[in-house]
C-alpha cells in the first residue's frame, strides 16, 4: 500500500508538471497579447515593451515558467525601485489589474467555490442517490417514472436556462434573495443564514444537472448489483431486504459513484463559471472569465487554469486511494 | 424409502411473465426428500431445475413471478408451505431450515467483505453472541469445510481465494447454522475437474455431518452416480424420469436420460465408444408444442403408434412410486432403445 | 449595453448652446432647493461594473470616477463647483487658496494651499505632497491609465522617442529636471510649463495632480488604497464586491468650502447582474441607493414612464459623441467614396432605436465637438445636411457612391464589393452590438457593400483597436471632451500624436494641412480665433470622413425614493455625489 | 431466473437477428417512438429551414419595417406574435424569430453532430487500436486522456477560442463563423473523445478475450480483418447508443457556448444567441426569452428520451 501510494504520488507530482507546463505554454503560443491588451489608453511601442517587461513577458517561456515554478516555492518580486514589492510563496504571480497577489485573488476567491461545491455536491449526492435508490426499488412503478422525469428534465436543462429561469422567475420575482447583496460572499462561520440564503439558488441549479446524473447512475448502478449472484447468496442466507440493501447491495453499488462524484467535484472546485456568473457569486470561475474576458489578465488566467487542473488530479489520486479503501480487490492487487 | 421426507413439494409451477408471453419455467414438478437423503436434478441448463429449488427457497421476486402449488417444510414444529407462507416467515427459514450453494462461487461472494465477515453474518441472524464467539464459529466452520489456515485466512477477502476454496467458504457459510435441506445448485460447473470431486465430497461429507436432505442439481448424470439415492430428470421445465440412481443408471426409461447417460464418458470405456450428443436444441418454454416436448429431439418417436408423441404429451407413468417417467414408448421398444444407443 | 466605454470626459461651457439638430436638453429633475439635507444614514450605489477603473488619483480618468472620488475621497488644487447647472462649470478653489495665478505668458502657474488640510492621519498636507503627487504619473511603467496632460506640459526634456527624461519618484531617473520643474516655496506650489497653457487650471482638476504622501505611496498598489484627504476614508474595497467609505474623522469642514459630506457610509456594490441592478432601481427594492449605470433601454423605458419616479431619475445630454472611427490607412478605409458610401448607406434610426431611441439614446450628429462645448461647435454642412442623406439610410444614394468608387479608387471597391473579401467593422462583443451588426450589415447590404464584423471582448476593445496592427477598418467609438476646449478633442482624435487617434490618418493625403492648422489652433491664445479654428477643423474631419454617423448622446440617471439632494453635475458628466444624502 | 432469461434469449437468437431484436424492443416503447418522431420533425424542419421559411414567407436576414415601435419593441402581443411572424420578432433589429431558430437549429444541429460524428469517429478509432494492440501505446494514449481529463475544458474553450479564431483565419482555412464554428467543434472533439476512447478500449479489450476473436485468430486472420470483420459489428451498438446519448448534450453545449460568446456571431443566430440576448429584455417581453427557452429544452429532451430508447434497445442491461 505504501508503495502503491508513492508510486501514485510520484506519478501526480508528474502530470501536475505537465499539465502547467503545458497551460504555459498554450497561453504563451497564443497571439494575444498581454502587455499590448493592458498597457491603457497611451499606449506607444516603448510602453508596450515596458509592460511587457513589468508583466514579466520579456523572456523565453521557459525562463517564464522556470519564474513561476520558483515563486511557488519562496515567492517573486515585482516592480522596481521605490515601487517594488514582494508576493509570499505560494506566489502565482501578480495581477497588475487587481494591483494584488494572484494568491490572494484565489485564496478569496476559493472560499466561495468550495461553499457553492460543497453544497450542490450534498444536495445533488443526497437526492441523486435517494432517488436513484427509490427508482430502482421501485421499478417500473410511479415512482420510477417520477424519477426518470427528473432525470430527464435535469439533463435536458443547460444550466444557463436553468439558472436564468430560477434567477429571473423565481429568486427576484418573489423576492426570495436580498438583490443588493445577491452573490456576496459571507462566511457560514459568521453568518450562516446569510451564507444559506446566498447559495441556495446556486446550489438548486448546480445540483439540478448533477443529481439527475446521479439519480440515473445509482439507478442502474443498484440495479445491476441486485442482480449480483452474491445478493443472491445474502438472500439464501436469510438476511432481510433492508440489511441486504444496505449492506451489501448499496456498498457495491454506490462504490462507482465515487470516482464519478469525486471528479466533478474537483471540477466545480475549479469554478463554475455559469453559475458563478448567473449568480455574481465572485468565485474562482468568475475569477478566471473575467481575467480572459475583461483584460486578459495572464497571471489570474494561468493560476486558475492550473489549479483547476491540480484539482481534478488530486481528487483522481484520492479517490483512487478511496476506492482502494473501499473495495479490497484493488487495495491487494496494487 | 420409508423416510418421512423433509421437503414436500406438490404440483409446483413457476412462470414468469415477459414481454413474449408467459415462460413456463417448472411445470407440475412434485418430489420429496428426506433428511439424510440425497436427490439429484438433472438435465439441461434452461430445464427447470434451479428455478424450482429456488421457488423453494423463496428466492423469486414474488412481483415478477407467478408461482402456484405446494412445497411443505416438515419442520418439528409442523409443515409451513413455503410457497404461500409470508415472505417473513419464508426469509427466516432460509439458512437455518434450507439452505442453498451456488454454482459459481467466483460470484457468490461479496467481493467488499472478508470472508470472517460474511461468515458472522450469517451465523448472528440466528446465533445470540457477539462477534468473537462468531468469529469462532466461522474458523470452525472452515476448518471444517477443509480450509487450511482458517484462523488466518478468516480475514482475507474473496478474491484472496481460489476457486474450490470459495466454493468451500460457500458450503461453509450455508452450512453455518446447521439446515436441514440444502440445495446445491451445480455446485461443481465452475471449478476444475480435479477440485470437483473434492467439493462433492465434501458435500457428501457435510450431509452426513449434518444429516442434511440434500438437493444436488446438476446437468452432469456423471456426478450424480456416486452421490445421489433420488434422481429426477428434468426437461424443459417438467419432470421427465425419476426413480432411484440405480434405475436411472441402469434402466433409463425415458429417450432423454438415454441420452443425456450417453453424452457421458465411462470409465474404461473411454476410446471404445464415440460420445453421443443429443441433437437440436431444447424446445421454447413460452409456446411449448403440442404432445412430448422432446419429441423433435427424439431418435424414437417414429416407433409410437399414431403418431402419438405429436398430439398427446405423455403423463407420469406412476405404477410404481420409485421409478417413472413421461414417455409413450412401450416396454418392449425401450429396451431395445437402451441397446442400440449404448448397451447400457 | 452600447459597449462604448468611453475614456475621457467633458466640460459643458457656460454659454447658450446651439444644439444641432434643433433638440433642447431634456433637463433632469434636480432636487427640490427647499428641502433640507440630512446627516447620516448609509447612501449605497449600486453598478454591474466589477471595480472603478482606478481609484489612484494619478490614474483616475473616467467622468463617473473622477466625480465620485473627487467628490468623496481626495481634494484637487481646484475643483468644479458641485453645484446644479452651468454654474457647475466654473472653477473654485479646494486645496489652494485660489484657481492659480498665471504668469510668463501662461507658461508659470503658481497655487498657494490652504492651511488646517490634514491627510486621515491627520498630519498636514503639504507642498512636497502635491509636488509628490504630480511627480507619480511620470512613472509610465506603475501609474498606468491616467491623462497625461501634467507629463506632456510640465518643462522636462525629452529623449529622443519623445518621453520625458523623468522616470517618476520610484526610480529618480531624471528628479533633478523635475525638481526645477515644480517647485515649492513655503505652502506655494510653482508649476513650469513647456508652452503657453491657458486653461492649464483645467488640467488640474483631474487628480493626476492631486497630493498624495510619499509614506503612504504603495505604487501599484496604491489603486488599492488611496490616503485620503478629504471628508471620507476607504474601510474597505475588494473588486468584483463592494466599496466602502466612512468618515475621515481627520477631516475638518472648516478647511474645506467644497464637500458636503452627509451620509455617514457610502457603500458601492460592484459587478450586479444588470437585472438584478435594473430591478432594484425599478421596484425600489433598496430605497436609499442611486445606480451608477444607466439602466438597460427596456427597463429604462419603464422607469422613465413611471410617474411616481418622475423625483428619482434624470435624462441629459452626456459628455460623449458616439461614432465609427474610419481606419484611413493605406489597404483599408482609404476611399473617400467608399467612407461616404457606407454613411450613406446606414439606418441611423434603427440603431439609434436599438439603443433606446432618440429619448434615451441621443441625436444624429454632424461634429466630433458635442454642442455643449458652444465655442467650438458650429453646425457642418454635408453629411447629415447632405440633401442625400436619410435618417434611415440611403442604399441608391450610397450604390451610386460606390459606382463613384470603381473608377475613383479600384482596389478599395473590390474590396468593399467582393464576396471573399468585405469591409470589416470593430464591434465590442455585447448583445447589443450584435443587434447593431446585424441592422448595419443588412443596410449596407443593400448598397452593395459587403460588411463583416469583428467581436471584441468588451473589456479588451480599445486595448485592441488602439493597437494599430489589430484595428480593422471602421471602429465603433466614443469621446468627449476633457475640458471646455475641443483642444481635447480635435487633436486627440486626429493627430498622430493623439491619445485616441482611431483614423490612422496620418498618410491620408488631406493630413499635412489638416496637422498644421490644428497645431497653430492648439497655441492660439485668442480664444475665439480658436473657436472657429476648431470649427473649421471639424468640418474638415466631417468632409473627409474619417469619422461617420456621430451621435450627440444622451445619458440618465436612477436613484432611490430614499436619496436627496441629487444633481447632475455637468462639467463630469454625471451625479453631484457631494450634495447626495439619506432621507429619513 | 438468470437461467430463464438466458433461455428466453437463447431462443430468440435462433429465431431473429439482433437487429430486430433491438428494433422489437425499440418498436415497444411508446415514449422511444414519440421521442424518435420529434426528433425526426426537429431535424427534417430545421434541414428544410429554407423551404419552410420560405412556405411562411419569412427569412432569417431581413428586417421586417413596422413591427418594432419607436423603442424598437415587438409590436402586439406575446412579442408580436402574428399569422406573419408565428413566433414573433426580434426586439431591437425586427427579424423574424421562427426563422431565426429554424436556422439557428441548423448550426446547432450541425455543430453538435460534426462534433458527435468526429469525437466518435476518433474515440472508436483509437479505442479499437489500444484495445486490440494494447503495449506501450496504448499506455500512453490511457495516460493522455486521463492528462485532458484534467483540464478545465470549458474555460479553455472561451479562453482560447478568439485566438484559436484568429489564427484559423490567419492561415485561411477558414473565415467568421466557419471559423468560429471550426474551432468549436475541434475543441468539443478534443476534450469528447476520452469518453467514448475508454467504453470502446475497454469493449475491444474484453472482444478480444472472447472465443470467436481467438478463433479468427487462431485460424490466422490478419488483425485488420479481424478488427473489421469481428471487433467493428460488435461494437456498433455501443457507438448508437453513445451518439444517441451525446447528441443532446453536444446541442445543449453548442447553446452554452454561444451564449458565452464562443461559437457563431451575428448575423447567423442560434439558441445560445438569442437567450443571451433575450435576457435584457424579460420584464418587456417575456416571450422571446421563453419561446426559444422551451423549444431548445423541448429538442434536447426530444433527444435525450430517443437516446434513453435507443440505449434500451440495444443494451436493455444497463437501463433496466
Amino acid at each position: 500500500m505504501l508503495k502503491y501510494l508513492a508510486r501514485r504520488l510520484s506519478a501526480t507530482f508528474l502530470v501536475i508538471t505537465l499539465v502547467s507546463m503545458s497551460v504555459f505554454g498554450i497561453f504563451a503560443v497564443l497571439p494575444m497579447d498581454p502587455a499590448a491588451l493592458t498597457c491603457g489608453k497611451a499606449c506607444s511601442a516603448p510602453v508596450i515593451e515596458a509592460n511587457r517587461h513589468r508583466l514579466g513577458l520579456d523572456v523565453p517561456v521557459q525562463v517564464q515558467y522556470g519564474r513561476f515554478v520558483k515563486g511557488l516555492f519562496v515567492g517573486r518580486d515585482f516592480g522596481e525601485g521605490a515601487a517594488a514589492f514582494h508576493c509570499p510563496a505560494p506566489a502565482f504571480g501578480y495581477s497588475f489589474n487587481r494591483h494584488e497577489c494572484v494568491t490572494t485573488l484565489v485564496a478569496e476567491a476559493f472560499p466561495v467555490t468550495l461553499s457553492l461545491a460543497v453544497g450542490a455536491f450534498v444536495l445533488w449526492l443526497s437526492v441523486g442517490v435517494s432517488l436513484g435508490i427509490l427508482a430502482a426499488r421501485k421499478k417500473n412503478e410511479w415512482q420510477d417514472r417520477a424519477a426518470t422525469a427528473f432525470v430527464l428534465i435535469g439533463t435536458s436543462l443547460p444550466t444557463f436556462i436553468s439558472g436564468i429561469l430560477i434567477l429571473l422567475f423565481v429568486a427576484l420575482k418573489f423576492n426570495l434573495i436580498n438583490p443588493i447583496e445577491m452573490g456576496r460572499w459571507v462566511s457560514p462561520l459568521e453568518d450562516p443564514v446569510a451564507w444559506f440564503r446566498t447559495f441556495i439558488f446556486p446550489w438548486i441549479v448546480l445540483a439540478l444537472l448533477y443529481a439527475a446524473t446521479y439519480t440515473r447512475f445509482t439507478r442502474s448502478n443498484v440495479i445491476e448489483t441486485s442482480t449480483e449472484d452474491y445478493i443472491r447468496t445474502a438472500r439464501a442466507k436469510g438476511l432481510n431486504e433492508r440489511d441486504i440493501l444496505r449492506k451489501h447491495t448499496l456498498r457495491a453499488a454506490l462504490a462507482p459513484i465515487i470516482t464519478l462524484a469525486g471528479l466533478d467535484f474537483a471540477g466545480l472546485l475549479g469554478g463554475a463559471i455559469i453559475t458563478e456568473g448567473i449568480f455574481n457569486l465572485p468565485g474562482l470561475g468568475r475569477l478566471s472569465i473575467r481575467a480572459v474576458l475583461r483584460d486578459y489578465d495572464l497571471p489570474t488566467i494561468l493560476a486558475t487554469t492550473i489549479l483547476a487542473a491540480v484539482f481534478v488530479i488530486v481528487a483522481n489520486l484520492l479517490v483512487d486511494i478511496l476506492y482502494a479503501y473501499i473495495d479490497p480487490r484493488v487495495r491487494v492487487a496494487s | 424409502m420409508t423416510l418421512k421426507p423433509f421437503l414436500e413439494v406438490k404440483n409446483l409451477n413457476v412462470a414468469f411473465p415477459t414481454e413474449d408471453g408467459l415462460v413456463q419455467a417448472s411445470n407440475d414438478i412434485s418430489f420429496t426428500v428426506a433428511r439424510g437423503e440425497t436427490l439429484a436434478v438433472v438435465g439441461e441448463s434452461g430445464s427447470g431445475k434451479s428455478v424450482t429449488s429456488l421457488a423453494v427457497m423463496g428466492l423469486h421476486d414474488r412481483k415478477r413471478t407467478q408461482i402456484t402449488g405446494q412445497a411443505f417444510l416438515n419442520l418439528d414444529s409442523g409443515p409451513i408451505d413455503v410457497i404461500s407462507a409470508d415472505d417473513e416467515v419464508v426469509r427466516k427459514l432460509r439458512g437455518k431450515a434450507m439452505s442453498m450453494i451456488f454454482q459459481d462461487p467466483m460470484s457468490a461472494l461479496h467481493p467488499y467483505y472478508s470472508i470472517g465477515n460474511q461468515l458472522i453474518e450469517a451465523w448472528s441472524l440466528y446465533n445470540e453472541g457477539d462477534k468473537a464467539a462468531g468469529k469462532k464459529r466461522a474458523i470452525e466452520m472452515l476448518d471444517l469445510v477443509g480450509i487450511p489456515d482458517a484462523s488466518k485466512r478468516v480475514d482475507e477477502f474473496p478474491h484472496q481465494f481460489s476457486g474450490g476454496m470459495r466454493q468451500r467458504v460457500m458450503i461453509a457459510m450455508a452450512l453455518i447454522n446447521n439446515p436441514s435441506l440444502l440445495i446445491a445448485d451445480e455446485p461443481t460447473t465452475a471449478l476444475d475437474v480435479t477440485v470437483q470431486s473434492q467439493i462433492l465430497q465434501l458435500i457428501r461429507e457435510m450431509q452426513k455431518e449434518f444429516n442434511m436432505a440434500l438437493i444436488l442439481i446438476t446437468h452432469d448424470l456423471g456426478v450424480v452416480a456416486e452421490v445421489a439415492d433420488r434422481v429426477n430428470v428434468m426437461y424443459a421445465g417438467k419432470i421427465v424420469e425419476s426413480g432411484g440412481a440405480e434405475d436411472i443408471y441402469y434402466r433409463p426409461d425415458h429417450p432423454y436420460s438415454i441420452g443425456l447417460l450417453n453424452s457421458i464418458p465411462k470409465i474404461g470405456e473411454l476410446d471404445s465408444r464415440r460420445l453421443v450428443a443429443i441433437p437440436g436444441q431444447p424446445p421454447s418454454l413460452i409456446h411449448l408444442p403440442q404432445g412430448c416436448s422432446f419429441r423433435a429431439r427424439c431418435s424414437f418417436s417414429d416407433r409410437v403408434a399414431n403418431k402419438l408423441c405429436a398430439t398427446t404429451a405423455p403423463t407420469l407413468d406412476t405404477k410404481t412410486t420409485e421409478h417413472f417417467s413421461r414417455c409413450h414408448l412401450p416396454e418392449s421398444e425401450l429396451v431395445k432403445a437402451r441397446k442400440e444407443s449404448g448397451g447400457i | 449595453m452600447s459597449g462604448l466605454k468611453t475614456s475621457r470626459r467633458i466640460l459643458a461651457s457656460t454659454a447658450a448652446i446651439a444644439l444641432a439638430v434643433g433638440v433642447t436638453v431634456a433637463s433632469g429633475t434636480s432636487a427640490n432647493a427647499a428641502e433640507k439635507p440630512v446627516t447620516g444614514g448609509t447612501l449605497y450605489f449600486v453598478t454591474n461594473a466589477e471595480q472603478f477603473d482606478h481609484i489612484d488619483p494619478a490614474r483616475v480618468y473616467t467622468g463617473r470616477d473622477i466625480a465620485f472620488l473627487n467628490s468623496y475621497l481626495y481634494r484637487n488644487l481646484v475643483s468644479y463647483k458641485p453645484v446644479a447647472g452651468s454654474a457647475g462649470s466654473s472653477l473654485v478653489a479646494d486645496l489652494a487658496t485660489n484657481t492659480g495665478v498665471p504668469s510668463n505668458a501662461a507658461k508659470t502657474w503658481k497655487f498657494t494651499l490652504r492651511a488646517g488640510v490634514t491627510w486621515e492621519d491627520g498630519s498636514a498636507v503639504t507642498c512636497a505632497d502635491v509636488k509628490y503627487g504630480v511627480s507619480r504619473p511620470f512613472a509610465g511603467d506603475v501609474i498606468t491609465d491616467g491623462p497625461q496632460y501634467l507629463v506632456q506640459a510640465l518643462d522636462i526634456p525629452t529623449d529622443k522617442d519623445g518621453a520625458s527624461v523623468y522616470k517618476g519618484p520610484y526610480k529618480k531617473t531624471g528628479q533633478a529636471a523635475f525638481d526645477k520643474a515644480v517647485t515649492c516655496s513655503g505652502n506655494t506650489i510653482t508649476f513650469n510649463l513647456n508652452r503657453s497653457f491657458a486653461d492649464f487650471n483645467y488640467a488640474l482638476t483631474y487628480p493626476a495632480g492631486a497630493p498624495v504622501k510619499a509614506s503612504k505611496d504603495t505604487g501599484d498598489k496604491y489603486d488599492l488604497r488611496p490616503f485620503s484627504n478629504g471628508p471620507y476614508k476607504i474601510s474597505s474595497y475588494k473588486i468584483g464586491d463592494q466599496l466602502e467609505l466612512e468618515r475621515n474623522a481627520a477631516w475638518k469642514k472648516s478647511s474645506d468650502t467644497v464637500r458636503t459630506p452627509y451620509p455617514d457610509n457610502i457603500v458601492v456594490r460592484f459587478g450586479l447582474a444588470e437585472d438584478v441592478r435594473d430591478q432594484i432601481m425599478l421596484e425600489d427594492q433598496i430605497p436609499n441607493t442611486a445606480s451608477l449605470d444607466a439602466l438597460q433601454p427596456a427597463n429604462l423605458r419603464a422607469f422613465f414612464a413611471d410617474p411616481t419616479k418622475k423625483a428619482q431619475r434624470f435624462n441629459v445630454y452626456d459628455p460623449y459623441v458616439r461614432y465609427a472611427a474610419m481606419n484611413v490607412k493605406k489597404g483599408h478605409m482609404d476611399c473617400l467614396d467608399i467612407r461616404k458610401a457606407v454613411f450613406f448607406a446606414i439606418n441611423t434610426q434603427a440603431l439609434i432605436d436599438l439603443s433606446g431611441g432618440r429619448e434615451f439614446y441621443g441625436d444624429p450628429g454632424d461634429n466630433p465637438v458635442k454642442p455643449v462645448l458652444g465655442l467650438d461647435y458650429a453646425k457642418t454642412t454635408g453629411n447629415i445636411h447632405d440633401a442625400n442623406w436619410k435618417i434611415t439610410g440611403n442604399a441608391t444614394y450610397a450604390a451610386s457612391l460606390l459606382e463613384k468608387a470603381k473608377t475613383s479608387c479600384p482596389d478599395a471597391y473590390s474590396r468593399a464589393t467582393a464576396a471573399d473579401k468585405g469591409i470589416i467593422w470593430d464591434l465590442s462583443n455585447t448583445a447589443t452590438s450584435q443587434k447593431a451588426a446585424v441592422l448595419i450589415g443588412d443596410a449596407v447590404k443593400a448598397a452593395g457593400i459587403n460588411l463583416k464584423f469583428n467581436f471584441i471582448p468588451s473589456g479588451q476593445y480599445y486595448s485592441t483597436v488602439q493597437n494599430r496592427d489589430k484595428q480593422n477598418d471602421i471602429s465603433t467609438a466614443g469621446w468627449g471632451a476633457d475640458w471646455a476646449n475641443a483642444s481635447t478633442v480635435i487633436p486627440e482624435l486626429f493627430t498622430k500624436e493623439g491619445g485616441f487617434n482611431l483614423s490612422q490618418n496620418w498618410d491620408d493625403a488631406a493630413y499635412a494641412a489638416f496637422k498644421k492648422k490644428s497645431d497653430a489652433t492648439k497655441v492660439e491664445t485668442n480664444r475665439a480665433k480658436q473657436a472657429k479654428g476648431w470649427q473649421e477643423l471639424s468640418q474638415y474631419v466631417m468632409d473627409q470622413y474619417w469619422i461617420i454617423r456621430p451621435v450627440f448622446s444622451k445619458g440618465q440617471e436612477v436613484w432611490g425614493s430614499k436619496v436627496g439632494g441629487v444633481y447632475y453635475w455637468e462639467p463630469q458628466g454625471n451625479f453631484g455625489f457631494g450634495g447626495m444624502y439619506v432621507k429619513n | 431466473m438468470t437461467a430463464v432469461v438466458l433461455e428466453e434469449e437463447s431462443q430468440e437468437i435462433v429465431q431473429r437477428t439482433p437487429k430486430q431484436i433491438a428494433w422489437g424492443r425499440f418498436k415497444r416503447n411508446k415514449v422511444g417512438i414519440y421521442a424518435g418522431c420529434a426528433t425526426i420533425f426537429f431535424l427534417s424542419v430545421s434541414a428544410l429551414a429554407p423551404v419552410i421559411t420560405r412556405l411562411f414567407g419569412v427569412d432569417n436576414h431581413s428586417i421586417y419595417d413596422g413591427t418594432l415601435n419607436e423603442f424598437a419593441m415587438p409590436i402586439g402581443a406575446m412579442g408580436g406574435i402574428s399569422w406573419a411572424h408565428p413566433l414573433g420578432v426580434e426586439p431591437g433589429v425586427g427579424r423574424d424569430v421562427f426563422a431565426l431558430l429554424l436556422y439557428g437549429s441548423q448550426l446547432s444541429f450541425l455543430v453538435a453532430i460534426i462534433s458527435t460524428v468526429a469525437a466518435i469517429g476518433i474515440g472508436m478509432l483509437i479505442g479499437i487500436a489500444t484495445g486490440y494492440f494494447k503495449g506501450k501505446v496504448d499506455a500512453s494514449v490511457g495516460r493522455f486522456s486521463d492528462f485532458l481529463l484534467s483540464f478545465p475544458g470549458t474555460f479553455m474553450i472561451i479562453a482560447l477560442s478568439l485566438p484559436l479564431v484568429q489564427r484559423v483565419e490567419a492561415a485561411g482555412i477558414a473565415h467568421e463563423n466557419a471559423a468560429r464554428i471550426l474551432v468549436l467543434v475541434i475543441f468539443l472533439v478534443f476534450f469528447g473523445w476520452t469518453g467514448f476512447y475508454r467504453l470502446i478500449r475497454s469493449q475491444t479489450m474484453s472482444l478480444r478475450e472472447r472465443d470467436f476473436v481467438m478463433a479468427a485468430q487462431a485460424m490466422g486472420a490478419s488483425s485488420w480483418r479481424i478488427i473489421v470483420k469481428e471487433l467493428l459489428p460488435n461494437l456498433w451498438p455501443t457507438a448508437i447508443v453513445f451518439i444517441s446519448l451525446s447528441l443532446p448534450g453536444y446541442i445543449a453545449a453548442e447553446a452554452t457556448f454561444s451564449f458565452l460568446g464562443v461559437g457563431v456571431q451575428a448575423p447567423a443566430s442560434t439558441f445560445g444567441l438569442v437567450l443571451s440576448d433575450a435576457i435584457a429584455y424579460w420584464r418587456e417581453d417575456p416571450a422571446y426569452l421563453l419561446i426559444p427557452c422551451t423549444i431548445l429544452i423541448a429538442i434536447v429532451l426530444a433527444l435525450n428520451l430517443l437516446g434513453d430508447a435507443v440505449r434500451d434497445a440495444l443494451d436493455p442491461k444497463a437501463g433496466r
